[in-house]
């Protein structure tokens, strides 16, 4: 293979562009596209958009949590009477902006984000490829979430609105609740499909379209994250995807695969079969929903991986111990499910394995932030944008992830279960963690994506208040919770003694909440502005050590004029005896010795 | 497309694999997890409830039977079908592939006997748990062999010119369209005993 | 400690356990946290770019790592065999005897909470769902039944003896709720078709709590802690503790088998 | 492309005696398949004719996963994501039973 030089190969790479995009009409090339930089492009504008209305959702609910009772003003009338009558929220419409806040969030945002926009544009380059193995599944899989987001949405604007069962739609409650809650289903199982096709493509990909040299233990550790996370959608989702149709039966065909004999509702009998299990789906949700928030985290963690490596300008401290982690996070994530069910009448012996596995699996967790941590040991640190955000996620997560700990022991659950210490707990990982870490990411491959960086400025305008602020929303979370304030109240606790004491907190929060989003305007400007406005970027737009970094930026269909070849390991920053501080994977230069990996 | 996407086709020397097989199996792990699921299900539903209704009694074994080795049998069809593919005998391919279609459509009949006559008896879903999960695992069960009858449908027919375009490839393809429809019949042969017989 | 975390007040006998375990696991957490934020800090001020140029290739050589972590092992398996465990085990395996105890029936509905007692005789009368009228049997108790003549049924109102075991059965007449007795560390679900039985030791009388409050409107509250429709931020109950006489005298006026219903003020 | 590695040819070479495999396979699950219709009839008690009907389906699958699916000649990285498929199926199939059974309460 010859050297690889970033400009030669620009040219040439611009040459077979032009050769090979001729022929593509606008909506073959941006719309129903198979290349799998496109579809990550649009998963990752969708879900964005989609965190967006997910946070929105939130804002308008943190009104009536800092104020309970008192309308809106000016925008309130606009929800409609049978939503808030004079701008006053009513009850329903809070439960079905609390549930859909959290089906948005997770579903619809964070992991098209994470796996569908992260995953498709990166991976393939990563991995030295010319595209993802199934171009054609991949397209299916985006319209796939896409459909699924719009029955989402449709589902506001039916009678009774959305669904208001929670995102975790417990029956018999999801079974009373009015239509929004099938058209939640049937968008889960559209979501599911996408997921599955998803994952199947990904861990083809990996396996399959490796460059030369590339093996398995020279992966960078965002694909490690990514292999294992496929995994868990493969392996996880269809359990939801058979609740689904359960509850889907139960729904439309008068089933009662969720429903007990004997259900009095509003002192009627009802009018059912009965002889099911309401505790049935909560077993095959958890199944899923567990092993999900992984899938929430572990891109997250892959990169920030990245991220601290490039900008530390040294090798990750234990790669191997890493990535070991990930597997065992990976395998032990399906047998915890039920830590989420520990105060469903558990005997001793259940809640005695559910509870030490949980226990077990925080310690690769701890392992993953302990090699994180000490990468940056020794380290050159430079303050980028994507590390403020990457170096923000780790005691952040820490918070989240400790606070786990409590929850996962049963005794203490007692106390904390389904009170805002939960609330606290998972965003602290889910918010300022992996949207930090998605936020790094958007930072960091934005110059791949487009060929220009985006402000350093507006990026730190972002970073400071947001970080400031996301603390502001969710540490009183978790003083309500130690006060055993309930999650999921239409007011805030103003109507229950003990929450008296922490209610002003409410307000804290909300305008934490609004404040944050006063601060994402920055980040908006940014996205855009750089567009067209940005400072260009060479093709290794940080001097970084991995395969996409060899692709021209953007890259264009077929990623690499000459296909890649790999020689090292994939972070070999600051070579002892080597000129520069970094000595790329696709990099043939022997002059070095081969360095041992630690 | 100008570029090609590797391995595809041939094997990847280090794997063993080509990318439409792992693919296909990693599709049947997730499939292999949707029947696992709903296993689970029914077993959890049956532990609970002490008065559980014999499938004996409520379903058709006879029926069932015939719809065990219909679907059997068209399992080897399709795997002679593809034997025939490996060597080249299209005609053979044709008659192999055709009667696999065929015998997907038979238990699709019989199926659709077998449901109207408990329609035409009274028996809903909704009737009892039992009847719930008869309804919903043999539907989506049927939901997958008509999946599969659909693949196999366009191989038999307007997917067979690539036989003599790229016979090796179209081989691979017909042998995931066959994983895919061994599949069915796997899970079948489960559902069989544990809806009518147990 | 207690009071540092935030912890409500207490006023159960198991309660102190739960809490105290809550707050070892608590400092262990902080433990972590400030060890690791420490180090964390500090590295980003010794290795920023300005004051370290050159990164180390091989980074820090350290065994500590392995140490600490091994260190959280021992931590968590201690909480977990030590406290945890046995502590759960305590709660789901070793009720009191029944004659010991206060044994009285809960269940939740949109949005209440039927407390039903046996009464004098000891003997729970038979309930069916098709008998329940909402306004005058809410838990469809059969009335011809012998057994039933002296139950006494309250809708959101729990009244218990101080230091005597309480033993609850836990069940739902609709969708699932969560019984939760904030003060008391108690928290269950409640699953239609389920019977989940409890038990616990109210420590502190309702009056004993009103004077170290200094607040006379204060009551032990019913929460319901899972989602369980509309009208879930307000499902609400009362749980009065009366001293063993009062209780007594309480229960033989109500074996009358009248229904109190929506009596919120009841005892103020 | 298009051409066979040496797998396929291999493969190629085999298909007569595949064939022959095929016809013993749908043979034996024919006949599997009445003993299980049979042994049902035999009124057994709920436990044994549950082990014994589960295990004849065990056999009939594991045939037609084995020869019909190959699998029993697959290469080491399908039957490792198998395996591994294997064990969460187990996990989703006997997790929420065996909680059910520790279940506290009448
Ligand atoms: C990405 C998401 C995510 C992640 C990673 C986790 C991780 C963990 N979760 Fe969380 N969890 C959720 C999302 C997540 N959770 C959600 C969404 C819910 C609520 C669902 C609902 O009911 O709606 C929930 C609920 C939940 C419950 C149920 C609570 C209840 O309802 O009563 C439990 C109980 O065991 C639990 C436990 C844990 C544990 C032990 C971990 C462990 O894996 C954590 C391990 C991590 C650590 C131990 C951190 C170690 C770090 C350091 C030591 C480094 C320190 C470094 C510095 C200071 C720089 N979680
Ligand atoms: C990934 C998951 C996720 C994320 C990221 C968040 C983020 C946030 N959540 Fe959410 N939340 C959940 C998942 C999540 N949540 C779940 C599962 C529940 C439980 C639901 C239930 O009870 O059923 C819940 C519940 C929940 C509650 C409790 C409601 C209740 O119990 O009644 C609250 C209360 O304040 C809350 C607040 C917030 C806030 C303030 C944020 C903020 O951090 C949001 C910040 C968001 C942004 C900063 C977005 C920025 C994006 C852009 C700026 C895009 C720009 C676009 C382009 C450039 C194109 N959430
Ligand atoms: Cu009842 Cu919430
Ligand atoms: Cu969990």
């Amino acid at each position: 293979m010859t050297s690889i030089h970033p400009e030669t190969q620009h040219a040439e790479a611009a040459l077979d562009h032009s050769k090979t995009h001729h022929q593509l009409g606008f909506w073959r090339k941006y719309v129903f596209s198979i290349d799998h930089k496109v579809i990550g492009i649009q998963y990752a504008i969708t879900g964005l958009l989609f965190l967006f209305f997910g946070f929105c959702l939130m804002m308008l609910m943190r009104w009536q949590l800092a104020f309970p009772g008192r309308a809106l003003p000016v925008i309130g009338k606009l929800f409609g009477e049978s939503n808030m009558p004079g701008g006053i929220m009513l009850p329903e419409f809070y439960n079905q902006l609390g549930a859909m806040h959290g089906t948005i969030m997770v579903f619809l945002g964070v992991v098209p984000l994470g796996v569908g926009g992260f995953g498709n544009f990166v991976v393939p380059l990563q991995l030295g490829a010319p595209d993802m193995a199934f171009p054609r599944l991949n397209m299916a899989s985006y319209w796939a979430y896409f459909l699924g987001g719009v029955t989402m949405l449709v589902s506001f604007f039916v009678p009774g609105g959305a669904a208001q069962a929670g995102w975790t739609s417990y029956p018999p409650l999801a079974n009373l609740v009015p239509t929004g809650q099938t058209l939640w289903i049937l968008g889960m199982l559209l979501l599911i499909t996408s997921s599955l096709l998803g994952s199947v493509n990904f861990i083809t990909t990996i396996i399959q379209l490796r460059a030369p040299g590339m093996s398995f233990w020279r992966l960078p550790f965002f694909v490690w994250a990514q292999f294992v996370t496929a995994f868990l959608l493969l392996l996880a989702f269809p359990a939801l995807q058979a609740a689904g149709v359960m509850q889907l039966m139960d729904r439309v065909a008068g089933t009662s695969f969720f429903m007990p004999e004997g259900l009095v509702v509003s002192g009627q009998v009802a009018q059912i079969s009965g002889g099911g299990s309401p505790l049935l789906w909560q077993h095959l949700f958890w199944f899923l929903a567990h092993p999900e928030v992984y899938v929430l985290i572990l891109p997250a963690m892959g990169i920030v991986a990245e991220v601290i490596a490039n900008n530390t300008r040294k090798p990750l401290w234990g790669y191997r111990p890493l990535v070991f982690s990930v597997m065992a996070i990976g395998v032990l994530s399906f047998v915890v499910w039920a830590h989420h069910m520990f105060l469903t009448g558990m005997g001793t012996a259940m809640s005695a394995f559910f509870q030490t596995t949980t226990m077990i699996i925080s310690i690769p967790s701890v392992i993953i932030l302990t090699c994180l941590l000490l990468s940056l040991w020794g380290g050159s640190i430079r303050f980028t944008t994507p590390m403020l955000f990457a170096l923000a996620f780790l005691p952040m997560f820490a918070i989240g992830g400790l606070t786990g700990l409590p929850l996962g022991l049963a005794t203490a659950d007692i106390h904390l279960h389904d009170t805002y210490y939960v609330i606290g707990h998972f965003h602290y990982i889910v918010a300022p963690g992996s949207l930090f870490a998605l936020f790094a990411g958007v930072y960091y491959w934005y110059p791949k994506a487009t060929g220009r960086y985006m402000s350093s400025k507006l990026g730190h305008l972002h970073f400071w208040p947001t970080f400031l602020f996301m603390n502001g929303v969710f540490t009183p979370m978790l003083i309500q919770g130690m006060q055993g304030v309930q999650r999921r109240l239409f007011d805030g606790g103003e109507t229950y003694y003990h929450a008296q004491d922490v209610l002003w907190l409410n307000e804290v929060m909300s305008w934490s909440a609004w404040g944050m989003a006063l601060f994402q305007i920055p980040f908006i400007v940014n996205f855009f502005w750089s567009l067209k406005r940005g400072a260009v970027a060479p093709a290794n737009a940080w001097d970084a050590t991995t395969l996409e970094w060899a692709a021209p930026s953007p890259p264009p269909h077929g990623n690499f004029a000459t296909p890649p070849r790999v020689y090292r390991g994939p972070y070999e920053y600051s070579v002892p005896q080597h000129e520069k501080d970094f000595l790329a994977q696709f990099d043939p230069d022997t002059g070095a010795p081969a360095p041992v990996t630690v | 497309m100008s570029e090609v996407i590797p391995y595809t086709v041939e094997t990847r020397p280090d794997t063993g694999v080509n990318n439409v097989k792992l693919g296909i199996w990693l599709f049947l792990s997730s499939e292999v997890m949707l029947f696992g699921s709903l296993f689970a299900g029914y077993i959890l539903l049956r532990v609970g409830n002490p008065q559980w209704g014999h499938g004996q009694s409520e379903l058709s074994v006879p029926m069932a039977t015939l719809n065990t080795a219909v679907l059997i049998t068209s399992s080897v069809t399709m795997v002679l079908a593809w034997a025939a593919c490996m060597e080249r005998n299209f005609s053979r391919f044709r008659l192999f592939m055709a009667s696999t279609v065929a015998l997907g459509g038979v238990f699709m009949v019989i199926k659709y006997i077998e449901y109207s006559a408990k329609f035409h008896h009274g028996f809903f879903p909704s009737t009892s748990t039992f009847m719930a999960i008869y309804f919903t695992f043999t539907g989506l069960h049927a939901l997958h062999v008509l999946a599969g009858m659909v693949v196999n449908g366009y191989f038999w027919l307007p997917g067979a010119k690539m036989f003599h375009s790229e016979p090796q490839r179209f081989a691979n393809r017909v042998e995931t369209a066959g994983l895919f429809w061994h599949f069915v019949d796997l899970v079948w042969i489960f559902l069989f005993p544990v809806l009518y017989l147990l | 400690m207690r009071q540092l975390l935030g912890l409500p007040e207490l006023a159960s006998a198991h309660g102190g356990e739960i809490d105290q375990m809550i707050v070892w696991v608590h400092l262990l957490m902080a433990l972590m946290f400030v060890g690791w934020g420490v180090l964390f800090v500090y590295m980003l001020l010794r290795f920023r770019r300005k004051r370290h140029p050159v990164a180390s290739y091989t980074g820090v050589r350290t065994r500590a790592s392995s140490y600490t972590e091994w260190s959280v092992v021992v931590a968590e398996a201690v909480l977990l065999a030590g406290f945890s465990i046995p502590l759960w085990s305590e709660r789901v395996d070793d009720f009191p005897p029944e004659d010991e105890s206060v044994i009285v029936r809960v269940s939740g509905e949109q949005f209440a909470w039927n407390v039903h007692y046996a009464g004098s005789d000891g003997v729970f009368g038979r309930t069916s769902p098709a008998l329940v009228d909402p306004a005058s049997n809410p838990v469809g108790l059969d009335r011809s039944d012998p057994a039933a003549a002296d139950d006494v049924t309250t809708v959101n109102q729990l009244h218990l003896p101080v230091d005597r075991p309480a033993i609850i059965h836990l069940s739902s007449k609709d969708v699932i709720h969560s019984f939760m007795l904030n003060e008391l560390r108690v928290k269950q679900d409640a699953i239609p078709g389920l019977d989940i039985p409890l038990w616990f030791v109210p420590t502190v009388t309702t009056a004993e709590m009103r004077r170290r409050l200094g607040d006379e409107q204060f009551n032990y509250e019913i929460a319901c802690a899972q989602l369980c429709g509309i009208g879930h931020y307000r499902m609400r109950g009362f749980l009065t503790v009366h001293p063993q006489q009062e209780f007594d005298a309480w229960l033989a006026a109500e074996s009358t088998a009248a229904t109190e219903v929506g009596g919120d003020d009841f005892w103020n | 492309m298009g051409t066979g590695s040496d797998l396929d040819l291999h493969e190629h070479i085999d298909v007569k005696k595949h064939v022959r495999t095929y016809i013993v396979v749908f043979v034996s699950l024919m006949a599997l398949t009445l003993i299980t219709v049979a042994v049902s009839y035999l009124d057994l008690s709920t436990g044994p004719a549950v082990a014994l009907a589960l295990l004849i389906a065990s056999i009939k699958g594991s045939l037609v996963a084995c020869y019909f699916m190959h699998l029993i000649s697959e290469r080491k990285l399908i039957l490792v994501t198998m395996g591994f498929t294997m064990l969460a199926f187990f996990a989703v199939l006997l997790g929420p039973l065996l909680t059910e059974i520790n279940e506290v309460g009448p």
